[in-house]
């Protein structure tokens, strides 16, 4: 993998995780209110899928999307100020962490209803079929999510009619507190794909150049007629499953030992001149980046200056963003009307 | 210029027309296609567009719904039939959670140029599952609009303005009246598509009524009228947002309000009307704001039981009657 | 398999098709209204199976229920005074050709919104793996109703909690007017009960015995614990989707096609001497049972007397039937009443 | 005798209750077993009655609910929790062509003992699809009973009521209402779950709500009574059926209604408050009944604006000294 994709991986993924723990801070601040889910654990899968995406296709995502949205390039300082409810916000601070869109970046938004982002994402691949044009969507979802009915019909649906849409399972093995044996019959989700001859593989969502190729050679399929396909990505997330929830019906050790994995540490060694060992990355323990990029700058494996840099640049972004996020105006009531209204041209109604 | 026309022609022109005219147009639902609907309004349509414009669905409501709501943002303008209003409630998160939200959450990035066409309405013994009437189930949703054509040439007015609007809007049309006839006048002027018409001027009570209920409304107006009195029937065309002014200035000159609906009467339709106009029209009114609706009760199967259980023209009259005149007995009411 | 069973099948077979011709004129004379959906050259499916169930099953259904319910036991009168709408009918009047419901012989319903069914077999099943006990729950279902979004749902908790389920698909090749081709990207519809890892088979649905072969080891198999179990079963419908649907979507010659495979036709080849040929089936076409049985009383494979009995048999039911609902009465609206509050015992409201 | 207790605890003392009873009673839905429910109202349940009694589904709305439906037929007492009211409308087909019709489909053969527990609300900041107040959506459909317990007591006694009942039943709980404290008396006598409380008596003015916004119409009638106005304020309790005979009494002797709801104005529950009561109290109506509801706006995330969708104290103060005070100036009022 070429070293400069390797650096925009690991430079998303240092800034979604510095966004992410910064937002928990400023949760805990109260500037930040309602439900929010971070994505620590699971960066390699939005870097890997979203650096192999292209600017003309269309994303659509659930709840725990704002690092979907940062990764896809929305400015951090729009995505902050939607967490805070601002009028700079993305969504004019009528959203929220949940419902972020961003029409500029084919954005198509983050839904908090499980399972209503896939019909969303086959209506957008049927217009691009119509147009005849290059496009694809790319439609996230975790492993709670398949058993929503409308996994079954829309998948049904994109193979009938061969839609340009790539469906990414980002199974992190848990639907809040209920496991995955606990809530699928089947719990390989890619091979429930096979029920709708949709061609699937599964791959290390801990490891962010898996991750990104594979979406690579779907994509490419997708573009040369292929139809759907589907990639289920393993992955892992470090918090509770919402700001609210402290995540105790998981046992310490199986979180110990995922922290272990994190794709962040991977990527490092990826981007730089050798792989840690396993045993290196087994010792890292939770708090992978710190100690591992301690260690791996000792061994000189990434410079010192460069991998401060990336990490500095990813503090910098997050810090300018809470600022501005901080000094935004709260939207107005006028505003929230105009938006309940955007699409009313110069109807006049009673 | 105007022909008698099918309300089904008139949906199926409007549609035709539509299609023609812009590439972005299109329409979906089970047997849409191949079969040209359940009530003929997209006949002949897949052969002249073909089946990427004219789409037969699998039956999956939740989805093909969702699949509009998906198009539209991104600048088509999908015109989604659901068989039947029954099987909405399948559709409704697509409906309520994301075309009525996705404008306002995404601070008016998005525009939703969605239609939803639904048959619905007690039609003729078709069991309790079949028979509904949910307009109320989503009256209530703010983002979204409703139109209730009940002639042909508002069906075709009110599809047409439906599909050239940025908003998403919900079609109720009533499966009774596919198969009645009306002018159709393609070329007459379509006044807004939320404006309430005046179908029978009168000065002695209001009837407000909307659908079917409109034209059952008109005849029992003519009824009335035998018998000296005389209703104004306003039938409203759109239930969300409603022509309040319209309906306000008739009862301002009646003094009395009937409304007529086919839905349940508890938390109906009915129940906004008589609300709003009950406090806007306070002094107005020389007797409460009645409602006369459908029995709180599932569809029976039985005809009888069926037709019993939702207003007919002579429930109507008689309500009339009892508001107009409610101390006077028959022999002096005959009398005046 | 034994003569006994093969002339209940035939028996009940037969019966289905007087009633469902007989209701089909009483529809055009209007004393059935509404939706009035056939059953025609299904009658394998639905004999075989409910023949091999036991009276402590349940059994669910859709809209095309009523000869499910004839071949259950429901008796022929109750079942058409019910078409009827009148007093006397199963459902009292209240339900109509597509909700007859049995409480005594555990017809837990006909569901008139597709999909709708699933979710309450498992609810029942659910009830009965509680209880532990030795039953199981038929749900009777069409190919065009496994795109319906609770066909995943309710077959993955099915699975995962093993829940006595047999799922029996009546695949016609038809939702309404639109073919299997054009509404499901797999056609083979036991491969999607994959998905769930829910044992499936196929069978000739216009051949009686092996349907009621497969319900035997199916049952089997959930009694002994097994979990759920699926069942297709490709068949034809003779006529259109409803009374109000002439069915001219279909090619002539593949109806034509169809009807010459006449599942009565196969079901009297087993029950006599020796099987009908390939060509005496090919030729008898449309009128497949009045023909064929002509033929083979001429030929000796069934004895007249028996035969006429079996038919003349039927069609006494169903006449019976037919005066039993002209003479029963309208339901009174206190009636209605008093079915719409049925479960309130003595609580006064207002 | 009386406990003071937190509302997420009484609905868990009650589902102890009748699980400890009866076999027939279990409880299922997202995250109830293993977690104890989103708002802890199945907390500990699993590990004293087992997963088969309390059990963790899958995120299946539709079908789970269903579920419960089929459970019920079979003489079961299910009790579902959809995790908030906003995922219902994946559940309606279940719940209204299901649960509500088959008594009456089957002419009176079957009993349908299924409760559907929902929290929902406005809470803090869920954003617009996490923010839905739906009782209108269901309130429309014959065969339903809604239950809206305001306290620790009601929602004690109306879960225990549900379940007991054949009746299928939805208890809307409000998001903010979990951690609220109140008396729990377990050993009081329970009065009929659709009996309408009379929360503060009062001669001025009737204030009809629900739910949370009952307990602000309380607090509101505080304020009002230091400004000499004796608001008296009517608890629901039930929205299907409305207790109108103790509506209308109060109505009768205030002459005066105010009716506060969270539920968006247009065709919200408020409607077929104010248009039963409009027509049944109209002589005794000195002021047209008066709606004061939540915005039609979808509900912006903002903090600000959220609160400001929907009616507060002030709020309710402000439009109940307008209601009976109409014409008098602040001064005047005073000095009475
Ligand atoms: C229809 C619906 N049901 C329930 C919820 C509540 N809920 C929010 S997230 C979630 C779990 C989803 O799990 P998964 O799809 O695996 O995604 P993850 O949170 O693990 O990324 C649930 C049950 C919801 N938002 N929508
Ligand atoms: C949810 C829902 N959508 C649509 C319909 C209308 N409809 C009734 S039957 C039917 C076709 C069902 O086909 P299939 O499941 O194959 O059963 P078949 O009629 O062939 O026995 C449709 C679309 C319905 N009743 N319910
Ligand atoms: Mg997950
Ligand atoms: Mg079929």
């Amino acid at each position: 993998m070429e070293r400069d994709v390797l650096h925009r991986l690991l430079s998303d993924m240092l800034l979604s995780r510095a966004f992410e723990e910064r937002a928990a801070e400023e949760y805990g601040k109260g500037n930040i209110v309602g439900f929010l889910h971070l994505y620590p654990g699971e960066e390699a899968v939005g870097a890997g899928v979203l650096n192999a995406a292209a600017p003309s296709d269309y994303v659509v995502s659930g709840y725990r999307e704002h690092a979907h949205a940062l990764m896809r390039g929305t400015p951090a300082r729009e995505v902050m100020a939607e967490l805070f409810g601002r009028a700079d916000g993305v969504s004019g601070g009528m959203g929220g962490s949940m419902h972020i869109f961003d029409a500029e970046r084919r954005f198509m938004g983050g839904y908090a209803i499980v399972g209503e982002s896939y019909p969303i994402a086959i209506g957008i691949a049927y217009a691009i079929a119509m147009r005849r044009l290059p496009e694809a969507v790319i439609c996230f979802f975790g492993d709670g999510a398949v058993n929503q009915g409308t996994f079954h019909e829309s998948l049904n649906m994109a193979a009938l009619w061969r839609l340009p849409v790539l469906f990414v399972c980002e199974n992190n093995h848990y639907a809040i507190g209920t496991e995955i044996h606990r809530h699928s019959a089947v719990t390989e989700v890619y091979k429930r794909a096979a029920a709708y001859n949709i061609p699937a593989e599964k791959v290390d969502g801990m490891d962010v150049s898996r991750v990104y190729d594979a979406t690579r050679r779907a994509l490419d399929l997708i573009r040369r007629g292929g139809g759907p396909q589907f990639i289920e990505c393993e992955t892992y997330r470090f918090r509770g499953h919402s700001m609210a929830d402290p995540g105790s019906y998981r046992p310490v050790a199986e979180v110990k030992a995922q922290m272990a994995r994190d794709p962040i540490t991977t990527a490092i060694g990826e981007a730089a001149i050798r792989l840690p060992t396993q045993a290196e990355l087994a010792e890292a323990g939770a708090d992978t980046i710190a100690r591992l990029t301690a260690r791996m700058v000792e061994a000189g494996h990434l410079a010192e200056v460069e991998m401060e840099g990336l990490r500095k640049a990813a503090d910098a972004v997050v810090e300018d963003a809470v600022q501005f996020a901080l000094h935004s105006a709260e939207p107005t009531m006028a505003a929230a009307w105009a938006h309940m209204t955007c699409n009313r041209r110069d109807e006049v109604l009673i | 210029m105007s022909e008698e026309t099918l309300y089904w022609q008139a949906l199926n022109k409007a549609m035709d027309t539509e299609l023609e005219a812009d590439e972005s147009v299109f329409t979906l639902g089970e047997d849409v296609g191949l079969v040209g609907g359940s009530y003929r309004a997209t006949q002949g349509l897949m052969a002249k567009y073909g089946e990427w414009r004219v789409r037969d669905t699998p039956i999956s409501e939740g989805s093909f719904t969702g699949l509009g709501v998906g198009a539209a943002l991104v600048g088509m303008r999908p015109v989604v039939e659901i068989m039947t209003v029954n099987f909405m409630l399948l559709a409704l998160d697509s409906i309520i959670n994301a075309a009525a939200k996705i404008p306002f959450m995404s601070g008016g990035q998005f525009r939703m140029p969605l239609v939803i066409r639904v048959p619905g309405g007690i039609a003729k013994q078709l069991g309790a599952q079949h028979s509904q009437r949910l307009e109320h189930t989503i009256m209530n949703v703010p983002g979204l609009r409703i139109a209730v054509p009940s002639t042909p040439q508002d069906a075709y007015w009110q599809l047409r303005q439906a599909i050239a609007s940025d908003e998403p809007i919900i079609l109720l049309e009533h499966e009774l009246l596919y198969f009645s006839k009306g002018p159709l006048d393609i070329l007459a002027e379509a006044p807004p598509m939320h404006r309430a018409a005046n179908r029978r001027p009168g000065r002695d009570v209001t009837i407000i009524s909307y659908s079917r209920h409109a034209l059952l409304s008109a005849a029992a107006a003519e009824e009335l009228a035998k018998d000296g009195i005389e209703a104004e029937v306003i039938d409203l065309r759109s239930l969300k947002p409603i022509d309040w002014d319209t309906c306000a200035a008739s009862v301002e000159k009646t003094h009395h309000l009937l409304i007529v609906e086919e839905d349940c009467r508890f938390a109906g339709a009915g129940a906004e009307i008589a609300a709003t106009l009950g406090e806007r029209c306070f002094g107005a009114l020389d007797a409460p704001a009645t409602r006369l609706a459908g029995l709180d009760m599932s569809t029976p199967f039985n005809g009888t039981l069926e037709a019993a259980s939702i207003p007919q023209v002579a429930d109507i009259v008689a309500a009339a009657r009892k508001l107009c005149r409610p101390a006077k007995t028959p022999v002096a009411a005959a009398a005046e």
